[in-house]
């Protein structure tokens, strides 16, 4: 990999202009909570699709004192987030962590860390697709006219016709919710499991997609609900009678993996930071 | 366990890095030269510059040189590259009537004002592999450059021309742009976020550093019948044209623009059946433009059609701006495409859950029957 | 009959408005397409302007509609009818004037100046329409039932249980076939699509119903089926209804009043009696007489 | 009615004027009933049609007074206006059964007890004692009138006109299609509800039937000749 401290890069790789210009539209996001902000999303030396518009977030927004964690899936050590951790390292030269509480801004793609948030930390999303309404219309023009409008009946109808034809929502990932009363908005692809975690939590939370050049954000303290009938409630992913196997957790995001030794399926953390304290913990 | 075993963290990627230098010159006798790349590999170059959005040879040399020939991946390298330059400029309008021709046709016409102009292009080269090539050596090519050169100076060189269009014109039978296309400042979609309707400016921006391939694509899809555009081409330039910024010093116009250099484009300008033109007030010709960094046809005539296609109505795909704008970038298209190659077991995990839910769920009759009872 | 104590027109008006409210009344409404120049309005005989050529497919139209009255709207293709109804619908903006309706904010808000989130709420919450075709009204590639649960939802309703209730009552009462409330109108033929049209527009319960041209292609046996079902619910019902319409049979049979439009005017409004057997204006006589 | 004047202009071919009433003026004191006669063609249903709004009066007064509005000019109300009378107060037989094809004729009669905020049952039920009374037979009830004798559309017609006790009735030949039995049964129907107060204008075909119901007569011919001679005594003067 190319060294990139380098006198020809700016501190964090972006110049100080466009992280400007990203701050200023985040601003705007934090201010209404689920709308999405359009900016002119730069070309980073990653691809688009693959973690851009967090990246350009969290360029803008660390300092020399920031502690950044990356993680892919909830684990630290995912290709792509150890990719990611490395250019922040190179082109920004701060320190890095791999525990959830030193962290100041943690950059994640599918996961909300199980170890509650705090006031003081920023959680950075990847969000390839922002528009909620993307499914059920591909036209920008109508979908924003329908954000406007707040005229969401369609989502509801898609919902209502999962019931209708299978019994359930099958939404699985990418829940869509309603933030503040008012904007329905995208969680980026994260398991219905940590949907919960996005209502009244302590730290703030920010989306970028960088191909699809959006931010928006959830404030701390925002109402957050998910779309649901009121006889058909939410529900997350069930590991019910499964512990992970590693740190025997049973109330955390668990990954299925196909055991070739035993020819069993069992069952781990999905955040391997926390499985990691938690081994300690119980000093396994 | 796949992906867990695969990262490894730092290491793996450390190694993949190596293995592609590896596979990049384990066979090589000698390194690639990035002048020969430049030189020899011109349309390339020119492909990776106007995908990239960056006029810059050398840099695009390096990319390919880099990438191992992978235009995508070059492109990308540009592009990501660009976005650490500071915009220190905007030039001024570069003027395509004053270019320096390599080569210049129309199809409208037999004869045009200072001639047809074939210039170095494959349309009538026989398909045929040249095995000759693999044996050039340099006293050939020497020889043959030496002799061109000589019959080049007895001819004139590089002419510049008036435009074909401007016959027509001056007949008034071309349509003027219309006045909601006539923008103070043009957008710049590098440094603007894009909202649609995008202004005309933005729409021939996003055209002009689109992908070749996926803008031929589509403009062959208007022309085979799901758009209303299948044109004839008015005039076709390939050329150089000297780029110019305006005095920086002041604010006032005191001093005269500078001259930054010369750069290589492609030029399309066709002519629409005035019977697609609905708006006019008498039966005019529309016009549809092409412009792109270097030497590449295809992509300059594709823009000309899409633009044009984008200034209809209609319910083809060429004929909706978010869907011919939103897919024609290289980078954006392949950075998409390709991330479905990242891990996605959480999310995979989570519709695992959903449909073995379903399985255990009651079927819709089992709801009607709920609903009946609540009816009751 | 004569005397003297006899109270002035304008007393009685007022006396009348009183006990007596329109649901909706529409003022001086124009819908131009165009740029429009300052000779626009002058011929009453066109409606493109032969200056500028914008075209005014609506002007200075006014009307009311009282609640559970059926207002029939008449005349050719390019009358300006259906562009009406559209404005009134909030499918199309006004170029000027006004529309109030009794139920919102006592009937003092000009609609057509709300915001489109208003609209939007009016419309799902006070309106349904029938579209002549039913392309325009039905989502094809969901189920008939999921087309009705749409309009519940939109006007609140997020129960799967009742949705589904409510638009099995629906289904029956527009006498269609239960078993295929899940399956896709594309299937359905066009007598049936619009019986599911008309179920979708009464779902939220409107005191409003907007019909276009409701019967217009159908073969004359389903026509009759579908305009019976019509007046069956109006009568049970009691909604409102404005019924557009190039066939006077149709409005014979439906409207209490009706109203005539040529080149985007209103020429000639009355009780639907007496456009028929008393009409005034030249257009409508030729109408009536081609009915006959 | 004060100096009513109905010209009906007529534009398809060439331009018309048919002048059907000229200036005819007539006072029904409440719970009367008036009698209109004269030979056809003199525009004694046109009168009628004035007043029920479905010609548009040409110039001229109809003084009305009702329960909804108090006094009212029918020839100037709004159709609005019109309409309320209509569905409350003011009942038209015509000779003819106008109904809405494809239903029954126990609804074309209950129909009218809608807007009274009937219930469909409880105005079938007063419907059946109308229908009953007219001796229309029980099997012709739920079928479709269209298909009824000239007698039995009559009685429907009839059913129709009386089931909702208007304070003004039109008549225009409402026994014409009758037998003598039945027509004595309904002339005695328009005697009961005239002493219930109903006001009534009507035009029966034979003198016998007029003389038994008429309070009093407006002999069309007569208004005719009258205006005829005011016309000329004005033209000479």
């Amino acid at each position: 990999m190319l060294s990139l401290i380098d006198e020809r890069y700016n501190f964090a790789f972006l110049d100080e202009g466009s992280k400007r210009e990203i701050r200023r539209k985040t601003l705007k996001a934090v201010a209404i909570p689920g709308y999405q902000v359009p900016f002119a999303s730069r070309e980073l030396p990653i691809a688009r699709g693959w973690g851009t518009g967090g990246l350009q977030l969290t360029l803008s927004l660390i300092g020399p004192k920031d502690v950044l964690k990356v993680i892919d899936q909830g684990s630290d050590d995912s290709v792509n987030a150890v990719s990611i951790r490395h250019l922040v390292e190179n082109t920004a030269g701060i320190a890095t962590t791999e525990e959830t509480g030193e962290a100041t801004i943690i950059q994640t793609r599918h996961r909300i860390p199980e170890q509650p948030l705090r006031e003081n930390q920023i959680l950075v999303f990847q969000v390839p697709l922002p528009e909620p309404l993307r499914v059920i219309e591909p036209r920008e023009e109508i979908t924003r006219r329908q954000h406007a409008e707040m005229d969401y009946s369609s989502m509801w109808l898609s919902l209502y016709e999962d019931i209708v034809h299978w019994g359930v929502v099958t939404v699985s990932h990418s829940y869509p919710c309603i933030a503040h009363g008012r904007y329905l908005f995208s969680p980026s692809p994260i398991p219905r499991w940590d949907i919960p975690k996005l209502n009244h939590a302590e730290c703030l939370y920010l989306f970028g997609a960088g191909r699809e050049k959006r931010i928006y954000a959830i404030p701390p303290y925002t109402d957050v609900l998910p779309l649901s009938f009121e006889d058909y409630p939410f529900e997350v992913e069930s590991f019910v009678g499964r512990a992970c196997c590693k740190c025997g957790s049973s109330d955390t995001f668990l990954n299925e993996i196909f055991d070739e030794a035993s020819g069993q399926k069992i069952y781990q953390c999905s955040d391997t930071a926390f499985c990691k304290k938690r081994q300690r913990e119980r000093e396994i | 366990m796949g992906y867990v075993t695969v990262t490894g963290g730092k290491e793996a990627i450390v190694s993949a890095n190596r293995l592609i230098r590896f596979y990049r010159l384990k066979d090589a006798a000698v390194p690639l030269d990035v002048k020969e790349i430049q030189s020899q590999m011109r349309l390339m170059i020119d492909r990776v510059m106007g995908e990239g959005g960056l006029y810059a040879p050398e840099y695009a040399a390096i990319a390919l040189k880099q990438a191992e020939g992978d235009i995508a991946e070059a492109a990308f390298l540009l592009r990501a590259y660009r976005s650490t330059l500071p915009r220190s400029h905007y030039s001024l309008t570069v003027e395509p009537a004053q270019m320096r021709l390599i080569r210049r046709i129309s199809s409208a016409f037999k004869d045009i004002p200072g001639g047809q102009m074939l210039g170095p292009t494959y349309d009538y080269t026989h398909r045929l592999i040249d095995f000759a090539l693999t044996n050039e050596n340099e006293d050939d090519i020497a020889a043959f450059i030496k002799d061109f050169r000589q019959e080049m100076d007895d001819a004139e060189q590089m002419p510049t021309f008036s435009k074909v269009i401007d016959v027509l014109r001056s007949e008034d039978l071309m349509d003027g742009m219309p006045e909601s296309h006539a923008e103070a400042t043009p957008f710049d979609v590098t440094m603007e976020s894009l909202s649609f309707p995008a202004p005309r400016s933005a729409r021939l921006q996003l055209l002009a550093r689109g992908e070749t391939g996926a803008m031929v694509a589509l403009a062959y899809s208007s022309m085979r019948g799901y758009g209303a555009v299948h044109p004839t081409i008015g005039e076709l330039r390939v050329g150089f044209v000297s780029v110019y910024i305006p005095y920086p010093f002041s604010d006032q116009a005191e001093g005269m623009p500078i001259y930054i250099g010369e750069i290589l484009l492609t030029e399309v300008e066709i002519i629409n059946s005035f019977a697609e033109n609905k708006t006019a007030d008498k039966a005019r010709f529309s016009m549809g433009y092409g412009l792109c960094f270097g030497h590449n046809e295809p992509k300059a005539i594709a823009m000309a059609i899409l633009e044009s296609s984008l200034e209809t109505q209609g319910t083809a795909p060429v004929q909706d701006q978010e869907f011919v704008l939103m897919h024609i970038d290289s980078v954006e298209a392949n950075g998409f495409v390709s991330h479905l190659k990242l891990p996605h077991y959480v999310t995979f995990q989570s519709s695992l859950d959903r449909i073995r839910q379903t399985r255990n769920q009651p079927g819709k009759e089992e709801i009607d029957v709920i609903a009946d009872r609540r009816e009751v | 009959m004569m005397e003297t104590k006899i109270l002035s027109q304008q007393e009685t008006d007022d006396a009348f408005d009183e006990h007596d409210i329109p649901l909706m009344k529409v003022k001086g409404l124009s819908k131009r397409y165009g740029e429009g120049c300052e000779k626009c309005t002058m011929d009453d005989s066109i409606s493109r302007c032969p200056e500028c050529g914008a075209l005014w497919a609506c002007r200075d139209i006014s009307i009311e509609l009282y609640p559970k009255e059926i207002l029939g709207i008449v005349g050719e293709s390019g009358s300006g009818k259906s562009t009406l109804m559209r404005c009134l619908y909030f499918e199309e903006q006004v170029t000027h004037g006004a529309m109030y309706l009794s139920i919102f904010r006592s009937g003092k808000a000009d609609l057509f100046k709300e915001s489109s989130q208003i609209q939007r709420y009016i419309r799902n919450h006070m309106m349904g329409m029938v579209f002549q075709n039913p392309w325009m009204g039905l989502r094809m590639h969901i189920s008939g039932g999921g087309n009705i649960a749409e309009k519940l939802i939109a006007a609140d309703m997020y129960h799967v249980g009742s949705i589904r209730c409510r638009a099995a009552e629906l289904w029956r009462r527009v006498e269609m076939p239960l078993e295929r409330m899940d399956e896709s109108p594309r299937n359905f033929s066009g007598g049936m699509q619009q019986r599911v049209q008309i179920a979708k527009a009464l779902a939220n319960h409107p005191p409003l119903l907007f019909l276009d041209e409701v019967t217009t292609g159908l073969d004359l046996s389903v026509q009759a089926k579908v305009l019976d079902l019509v007046r069956q619910l109006q009568q049970e019902l009691g909604v409102a209804m404005l019924i557009v319409s190039h066939d006077l049979a149709v409005i014979r049979m439906l409207a209490d009043r009706t109203v005539v439009m040529k080149h985007g005017r209103i020429i000639e409004e009355g009780l639907t009696d007496q456009i028929l057997e008393d009409p005034q204006h030249p257009y409508t006589q030729l109408l009536v007489r081609s009915l006959l | 009615m004060e100096s009513l004047v109905k010209r009906f202009h007529l534009a398809l071919t060439r331009d018309i004027d048919v002048c059907a009433l000229d200036g005819v003026s007539f006072e029904v004191p409440q719970g009367c009933f008036l009698g209109i006669a004269g030979p056809s063609g003199v525009g004694k249903s046109t009168i009628l049609k004035c007043i029920y709004r479905t010609y548009l009066p040409t110039s001229g007064h109809v003084w009305y007074r009702s329960a909804l509005f108090g006094e009212i000019d029918l020839a100037n109300a709004s159709e609005r206006q019109i309409s309320l009378l209509r569905a409350q107060e003011i009942g038209y037989v015509s000779q003819f059964l106008k109904v809405i094809p494809r239903v029954t004729a126990i609804d074309v009669v209950a129909g009218r007890l809608i807007p009274f905020d009937y219930t469909w049952q409880q105005a079938r039920q007063r419907a059946q004692l109308l229908l009953e009374m007219l001796h229309v037979p029980k099997d012709l009830w739920d079928a479709y009138p269209a298909t009824f004798s000239g007698g039995e559309q009559q009685r429907i017609n009839l059913a129709r006109g009386f089931i909702t006790r208007p304070r003004l009735l039109l008549l225009d030949e409402p026994t014409a299609s009758l037998d003598d039995g039945m027509k004595q049964h309904v002339v005695e129907l328009i005697l009961k509800m005239k002493q219930e107060g109903v006001t009534m204008v009507g035009i029966f075909h034979d003198q016998d039937t007029m003389k038994r119901v008429a309070d009093s007569v407006l002999n069309m011919g007569d208004v005719i000749a009258r205006n005829d001679i005011a016309k000329r005594a004005e033209a000479m003067s």
